[in-house]
């Protein structure tokens, strides 16, 4: 069965590490935080300042002058520093964050990422996504196999504005967890009950797949 | 030298149209909201606004976009705002979205005197058309100027009449940056006090980059996405 | 993750022959003692020192050249070091002096990620020999490249155990941007605190930067020019 | 009469305006401190991470972390701020510092001057003298006419490495005030009781004397 946010965001927490320094985007990246194993201690950055976000504040104790990247209101942790943005992108491209985890419309098999833009139809802009996945030494995708029409998002090449080249290592979506290689996508894990069959089909790029392919653990 | 101004009226006075002008904050976090209302009711027009986002409909510049005040707009993520998406796609606004960090840096760079600066943000990208591209060790970069604004406003939470200013959390985001970078930096603080009423070592942005400062009023610090704590999952 | 080390000669255990090293300080302003002394202990050889200065004759990096442990300065100013002057004039010590703005601004282009910087300074003098002049709006810039350093060695006044940091009055000087560009970074502090007890508003250094803290001993902070205040004239 | 040291800096004291942000050099400059004219405020960057600086501090209260540039110990005024060498040389870059006065080996008839480097005899270094001198928009030098062998230091060209070229608008000696302008060197004012013939003498570059030269007023 496919998993849903919250459970591709608990696949993704397994990939924290005691010690790492974290970008989580903004949707099911966020989710992240919720699934950080026990007895590791892991730090957040928010992008627009924060080393260190805690959790949402209680009921009441909304500061306006306390967000993150995601335009909500957050808390600080015991150990926190705020800064500018320009120390944060330069903590950023200086590759002191250890894992990023962002969202995307497209990936290719090389790894491209495409997650900003819709020309003629959707102009949000790259927000900090261009930075990170410029500079972060590893890259986890956090996203759907397919798109609300059922297209796949796993595309041999993007057909979408590109937001970075070469950068995404890892993709965990509702069916499966895909490495990016010199050969494209590998297929790693499969979601419990979700076939090899299936996610072939819903892989528009080259999947390769060796031997017995296991189901994710939680 | 004085450089503490009555309120943001006078703060602004001498923005004619067509300036260029920085705005400090991240979302509606850290926005010279005086500066801003300001802004609306002299009905300044034909700007160029470099801010990360552009406000929503109701708020922050996007109540300069209601009036149609903006030429141009240079940001980095403009999803809140369906005023400012009306406007780009029709074609009314000129609209230049860069990466956040490019962003940040390309401000810093003004106000540290750096002319360029080195990013590997956007290689590859249609941001980085037109641009130079350089490799540095095995890895590409693109070269992005300095901006070059006539006027930064930025918001701080305390300042002093020499224009030292302190931020609050992440109410800091741009401001810094923007108060570096400006020809001419109009501060408006929370809380305007006397020299030597701010502990030195604390001090965000140095008074040398500060020009004018004010005590802004009626901050109504607007929440974009109020989130409570609840149990996972 | 723990990066608190017990004491220097630990946190400087992996430093080796031919490290290359940043020192922060100010002539003798903020200068981490306990680990010079380490490296001094350790007699450690063949380094490449980036650091604005080089001590006195019997102190700060003035230590480490009495034992020869240098190969390479990379600094600002030298002037206090009579030992240092001999090494360099018989071609004992290779010397690489840079302005002070460069060394400070190559420091932090490798903190903030960025390959190199542009800088007016140097223009048309012997500095500039060899190097890339770009002219941006009429004036000249030399290519400066980032600073690539083993490690970062910096003092703080306070610290806590995730590596947060801030300095104390104009002992800040080049530690911020040095413990920014280190591959690995060991900050030694006047006081080592928990967590939570120093205000995420008024961290210098956020602890991401840093790899290795701990809690120097015996600082003897020397004065250079002990001067003090007489009447005018 | 020559002046002293003294009066060199307070006659450069005269060029300060309310408002000012100086950096003052080590030597002759840092005496025009004691001279800042009643009712203007000047406020004192020291290049090392301070804005706002003091005087030297009572006996017994010296703080080793507490130095200006030429690692004197000081005090702070009230509106001090410190910050980190990377954003002192940012703002000094940038122009926000309105006046840098700086003392010299040589300065020629371009504004070139030297003041860091003799070969073979000293190996000092700039410090932030380039930097200064590449950037100020205001830069007056303050020095004594001629070296201890009684040689000009006001030459057609520098013979001493560089430490930045065309840069330097005044110099104020203990003979003269001088202007750089276009056509080289300009007599402005003549120290009490000095002559302009003296003053021509020992000027080895060229020297414009426009009809009559007022004595220095102080």
């Amino acid at each position: 069965m496919a998993l849903d946010k919250y459970q591709i965001a608990q696949r993704i927490a397994k990939e924290l590490q005691d010690g790492y320094y974290v970008n989580l985007g903004i949707g099911i990246p966020t989710l992240v935080a919720n699934y950080i194993p026990e007895g590791i201690n892991v730090i957040l950055q928010s992008e627009n300042g924060l080393l260190g976000m805690g959790p949402f504040p209680e009921e009441g104790k909304e500061d306006a002058d306390y967000i993150n990247a995601g335009k909500q209101t957050i808390t600080t942790l015991p150990g926190s520093a705020f800064f500018d943005s320009a120390m944060s992108f330069g903590m950023i491209r200086s590759g002191k964050v250890n894992l990023t985890v962002l969202g995307a419309m497209e990936v290719s098999e090389q790894g491209d990422i495409a997650n900003w833009k819709i020309p003629g139809k959707m102009v949000k802009g790259m927000g900090g996504a261009m930075d990170l996945v410029a500079s972060a030494k590893n890259i986890i995708v956090a996203m759907m196999h397919t798109n609300p029409k059922g297209e796949s998002k796993l595309l041999p090449h993007c057909s979408l504005p590109l937001t970075g080249v070469q950068c995404v290592k890892k993709i965990v979506t509702d069916l499966a967890v895909i490495e990016l290689t010199a050969n494209g996508f590998k297929l790693l894990e499969r979601a419990p009950g979700v076939s090899v069959e299936e996610i072939k089909n819903k892989t528009a790029g080259k999947l390769m797949v060796e031997g017995n392919v296991p189901e994710m653990q939680f | 030298m004085n450089k503490v101004f009555t309120n943001a009226d006078d703060a602004v006075k001498d923005i004619s149209n067509g300036a260029v002008i920085m705005l400090g904050g991240f979302g509606l976090c850290g926005i010279p909201e005086n500066c801003i209302a300001a802004l609306v009711k002299k009905r300044v027009n034909n700007l160029t606004c470099i801010s990360n986002n552009a406000g929503v409909d109701d708020f922050g510049i996007g109540l300069m976009l209601q009036q149609k005040q903006l030429k141009k707009m240079i940001a980095s993520y403009v999803g809140e705002n369906a005023e400012f998406e009306r406007q780009l796609l029709s074609g009314e606004l000129e609209v230049e979205l860069i990466p956040q960090g490019t962003l940040a840096t390309r401000c810093m760079a003004a106000g540290y005197g750096m002319p360029a600066i080195f990013t590997p943000a956007g290689v590859g990208t249609e941001v980085a058309t037109g641009k130079e591209i350089r490799n540095f060790k095995g890895k590409d970069y693109l070269l992005e100027e300095a901006f070059d604004a006539d006027f930064a406003i930025v918001k701080a939470w305390k300042g002093d009449t020499q224009g030292n200013l302190i931020y609050k959390a992440t109410a800091r985001n741009f401001n810094p940056m923007m108060a570096m970078a400006g020809k001419i930096t109009i501060a408006e603080v929370e809380e305007l006090v006397e020299p030597g009423e701010l502990d030195p070592n604390q001090i965000h942005t140095p008074g040398i980059y500060v020009h004018r400062i004010f005590q802004g009023v009626n901050y109504e610090k607007r929440i974009e996405q109020r989130t409570v704590r609840q149990l996972a999952n």
